[in-house]
């Protein structure tokens, strides 16, 4: 169940072409940015291959487009709260790449230095208020951001991205409940990449639609995207922000994806029925994007000078990664507490 | 000067720092429109407002969540878990998040919330509703950890917690809440990791916390009235960070260490000190140290079992006097 | 919000009368009941007055047809798990009162001897699996008796019993979830009192009713039941023990009720609104009941001498449970672990 | 007898006791088509169907309560934690129900289950994917708490906590799955609450646990082949019950002690056990207990500072030579 787009390809097809809501500019942005996380999480897993990646990893091959659409749609100031999966939100958000795969290389030029690792990227500046491994506990924690800028009169949103998977623990059941009835400035977005980690969601799972369809129980609408499709998320993404804005609380979005690679980096992901991935991949977010573009007559040659403007960027700081040291010894007991140490006695 | 209860202090301490600090909120299941299940925070929601003092639905994931999040984003939440034995609900934010988002981000979040929560015995609730959890927390590298056995300590350290930029859990007792003290006019801002000397002494250092501070210094009387042993006694006060120059200033003077706790036996935070204790001031001792606990046990609902449970004013003397004498 | 039951009074008055589907001695046998529980409950708090109750109690005057609806419904070895407010589930099991008393008076006599308190009667002969005082705890409890029972093929059925505050907590959702994924025979009964301790359900909740208005999540049926009236209790009950049993999987059902006393006896119930107690007290439970056995023609004695039976057997209760000693001290250290002691080394 | 890798141990240890008893059910996230995230349990969907093996939702608190509901009504659940820094996803089950049913309802309810999960550090995952939180166990009334070090370990201690009718919290340690060691052909069944000298030493005594206790015999054959000091070893294997006999018994003998934790330092069993040491086997001690721990630190996620974190051979050697010709 639940493995088909709610949406058909090709849906934003007869939308009023470049010139539209959405437009040149911002649309060449957002093939930028699925591109670059594209290239990006595709040189985490070579450099994974080439035993460079130490730890654990969880990539959103084939995911690229939620995260563009909702970044894409975002304000400076909005806050996002990833998972472990939280790569292509962090890209997103204009985080250099040099910065996320230098943490995922574990050298002192990544995100945090090396400290949080993967399933941690954390870019303040640029809004990105953490990634959370514990499934589920970043709900509340958005709810938080978001009641401050209620309680400030802050106009920005806090939007807070987790798996089908997440929707069967308790956490996330409080904080939409709490956020409907403090009409808190959230957005739930709900990746619906049809397996928590290796079992297919429909065998845990009450529902077909594991957040979409329980969003009347929050008293709010229910909402199923194309994952797939950037310009759907960006619309879908731009009316959340806005009701948000204007104090008219949560939403709850799923929007129907699928990860090409295994669900971390141990995973080859053997599980999966045959033919679902080349199905999927029939549905390449890029590939979709790409086709837009140039049925909206973009001149082959300024894609492809995206292409590989990103390419040299992801080498470049792939070399940069690659000479960067292991962190300093000293990191080892910085930043426990505000002062800076750790000490737990005098 | 006043007389105050431990209970109204909870509520000034609350009321100085929202008066303060417009970033201060508080929220907490029935805290706002009822005053709280203990009376504790009574009039708060009049002074301040339906804005900065709220009541939430019982979900204490979403609730610490919540003061995690505007913590992390500006305010100075304070947050109140009824009784500490729900920490078990929302352990999660105590045990993976709060101290470890600065950590892990190398600095770039912070943390600056309170926990406040009913801990303890004594209220005949049984084994679910009276439990002394301190060391659930005090075993968690970030957090800091604090637990007042007086009305002045009470709002001092709330002070000292709400101004201080880390996650604090501040451990109120809920035997303690009707017991009174004098209090100082004026606003009241105390230190965390702090211990104080509630009643000095030679013959030996008794340490103890929040409802088990009265029993130690009861005892110490009777050890003096009765047996002629002065007896150091602490209100340790401060869990992290540890006091532990005044906890072995006090050792080395004395000589002989008693700690006791209301916590169940099993790695309490008696264990904690007397192993730092037994470790760097091995030679100070002149005695083995001795830890005075409840029992390794859920706790009964019957009073007369209740009360044979936690350490009594006569088991710490009789304790201390037969490890003195021995 | 959530204040009217959702059915009109008398509805059950159409009923083809005292032989239709529930006849006469299943009744009589309600009726006993629930004044048996209403007596009971009076006599806690009248203890509490003199001061021989200890501890906190959490009184289920009022919500007595709940109980009885359910209980009456059951059969031997089905299992009821409760909450803090669990008196009278205890009850209508068949626990005789002054094992109940005892508790509640802190007597060696009372259902656990004292170790427990009010918020944890359990008596395993009668199928009452303990009463829970966290808040949610108790529903995935229930789901793992029910599980047991599906996997070895007995045919009996967990119900749980909780208010509408426990709605939203998490554990209320995985228990859900998973209850009808492993389709499981386990019924969910939500007695929605229109408070969660002392906040009204409606200031803390997204939806209408708390509890139906999100069986939708969990792809079960939507039941919003009068809970004042025995019967439709009885009913509805009856049909999802049936389901359960055959197969069926889980049942969530949500009783309009209310408590006449304070949320435990610390509190005078001052929030709740001039008027709405006495309005519910027009719906007592027990009147209701009453009057329908009158209208079927059961004889004014006969009523009376059940309510002068239970008063009697109320009364020898307490008399047993103010003679009966406290506990020995022994028990504090007895049954930590199986083998009856306590011993955590050697 | 055959070479197992320690992760196959699990496998043979479960599948032991399914095979022996019909009401051992296995459930937890991944375990059954997947055969685990840790690859600890392939092939038991097969070997024992999907009855009996299941793949629940990302639902802790489902699975912790299912257990406990279906081990109080006549199964023998084994339910699988992923890692144990979810723990505290769950904690009420572990803090509040286990071990406190039995109790309050004065033996009416039995709750023989175990739990079955990932600790420890050493693969790169950070601070919410590498704790060692035994203690988190360790301190709560009511539970047994076991930790092997070694496949035959696994499978006898699994054996003994299945059979054993009290809740029983069975940590394996993530960097010893693929360690290997002899394990005997046929049926295993160790005993809960005993530790073992793995290598028996005259001048001091040191406790290990899991993966420390690899660690801690590299430390006893470098302390004896570099300085000439002849270490005992104890696998304390079983925090509660705790084999306080073996322990205090060696010390009586060395009359040095040391514990090596990879918990965080603060109340860990170390302390406990120092504590125990202190007061019980004061004058056995010829010099001060010392506790080598994990810092009380968030862990970080980079190789060269989580192995700078961790108790490792050297840390102790160093330690213990000092300590012993201090
Ligand atoms: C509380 C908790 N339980 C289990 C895990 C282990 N785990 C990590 S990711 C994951 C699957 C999550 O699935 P989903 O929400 O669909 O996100 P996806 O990985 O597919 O993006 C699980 C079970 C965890 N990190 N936290
Ligand atoms: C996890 C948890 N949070 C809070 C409490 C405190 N508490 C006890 S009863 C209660 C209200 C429960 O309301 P409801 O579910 O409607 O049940 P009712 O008491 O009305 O029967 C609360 C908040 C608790 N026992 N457990
Ligand atoms: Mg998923
Ligand atoms: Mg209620």
């Amino acid at each position: 169940m639940a493995r088909k787009p709610a949406h058909a390809p090709g849906e934003t097809a007869g939308q009023p072409g470049l010139n539209d809501d959405i437009g040149e500019k911002m649309r060449l942005t957002m093939y930028r940015m699925q591109v670059e996380i594209r290239q990006s999480e595709q040189r985490a897993y070579d450099l994974f291959l080439q035993n460079l990646v130490k730890g654990t990893s969880h990539l959103s091959l084939g995911q690229e487009a939620v995260a563009t659409g909702f970044a894409a749609a975002m304000k400076p100031g909005d806050l996002s709260f990833c998972t472990y999966r939280g790569h292509a939100h962090t890209l997103a958000r204009g985080v250099p790449i040099e910065r996320v795969l230098g943490e995922l290389m574990q050298r002192d030029n990544g995100l945090m230095r090396g400290k949080g690792g993967s399933m941690h990227l954390t870019s303040v500046e640029h809004g990105v208020m953490g990634s959370y491994a514990i499934v589920g506990a970043h709900l509340p924690i958005a709810c938080g951001a978001a009641w401050r800028a209620q309680y400030k009169g802050d106009k920005d949103v806090s939007v807070c991205f987790f798996g089908d998977g997440t929707t069967n623990i308790g956490a996330f059941h409080e904080a939409l409940n709490f956020a409907a009835v403090w009409k808190l400035p959230v957005i739930f977005v709900c990746e619906n990449n049809l397996y928590m980690e290796y079992t297919p969601i429909g065998e845990v799972t009450s529902v077909e639609h594991p957040a979409a369809d329980r969003a009347a129980s929050y008293g709010l609408e229910r909402i199923v995207l194309d994952g797939q499709d950037a310009d759907t998320i960006y619309r879908a993404a731009r009316a959340a922000y806005d009701k948000a804005r204007a104090g008219g609380g949560p939403s709850l979005i799923e929007c129907m994806t699928y990860r090409y690679s295994g669900h971390s980096r141990a995973d080859p992901a053997k599980y999966r029925p045959d033919g679902e991935l080349d199905a999927w991949k029939k549905r390449d977010p890029i590939k979709i994007y790409r086709d837009r573009l140039i049925q909206f007559g973009i001149a082959e040659n300024v894609i492809a000078g995206i292409e590989t403007d990103v390419n040299r960027r992801v080498d470049e700081a792939t070399e940069k990664c690659k000479a960067a040291p292991p962190p300093s010894l000293d990191l080892l007991t910085s930043d426990v507490y505000a002062d800076g140490g750790w000490a737990w006695r005098n | 000067m006043a007389e105050l209860t431990y209970r109204d202090a909870v509520t000034r301490g609350i009321a100085q720092e929202m008066a303060r600090d417009p970033d201060v909120v508080f929220f907490g299941e029935d805290v706002a429109k009822a005053g709280g299940v203990f009376k504790t925070t009574v009039g708060l929601l009049e002074q301040f407002g339906p804005l900065r003092v709220r009541d939430p639905p019982i979900s204490e994931l979403a609730i610490m969540g919540a003061a995690m999040g505007a913590a992390m984003t500006g305010l100075k939440p304070i947050a109140e878990i009824m009784f500490s034995d729900f920490f078990a609900v929302c352990f999660d934010y105590i045990a993976n998040e709060f101290g470890k988002s600065r950590y892990m981000s190398n600095g770039q979040l912070k943390c600056p919330l309170v926990v406040r929560t009913g801990n303890g015995a004594g209220s005949r609730f049984g084994a679910q509703h009276s439990q002394s959890v301190e060391n659930w927390c005090m075993m968690i590298p970030g957090l800091k950890v604090v637990a007042p056995s007086t009305p002045r300590d009470v709002i001092g350290l709330l002070a000292a917690a709400v101004r201080d930029p880390d996650p604090v859990i501040f451990f109120e007792h809920k035997s303690l809440y009707a017991t009174k003290g004098e209090v100082p006019d004026g606003e009241i801002v105390d230190q965390l990791g702090t211990a104080k000397i509630v009643r000095p002494g030679r013959d030996a250092t008794i340490l103890a916390l929040a409802f088990m501070v009265p029993r130690a210094l009861e005892a110490a009387e009777k050890l003096k009235a009765e047996h002629g042993l002065d007896c150091e006694v602490i209100d340790v006060r401060s869990l992290v960070p540890l006091d532990t120059q005044t906890i072995l200033g006090s050792l080395a003077r004395t000589h002989r260490l008693f700690t006791v706790e209301e916590n169940p036996r099993l790695c309490g935070w008696g264990a904690e000190i007397v192993s730092i204790a037994a470790d760097e001031a091995f030679y100070d001792l002149d005695g083995p140290p001795v830890r005075i606990t409840t029992p390794h046990l859920p706790l009964p609902a019957t009073d007369i079992l209740e009360d044979m449970v936690l350490p009594t004013a006569d088991r710490i003397v009789d304790r201390v006097r037969r490890s003195l004498s021995a």
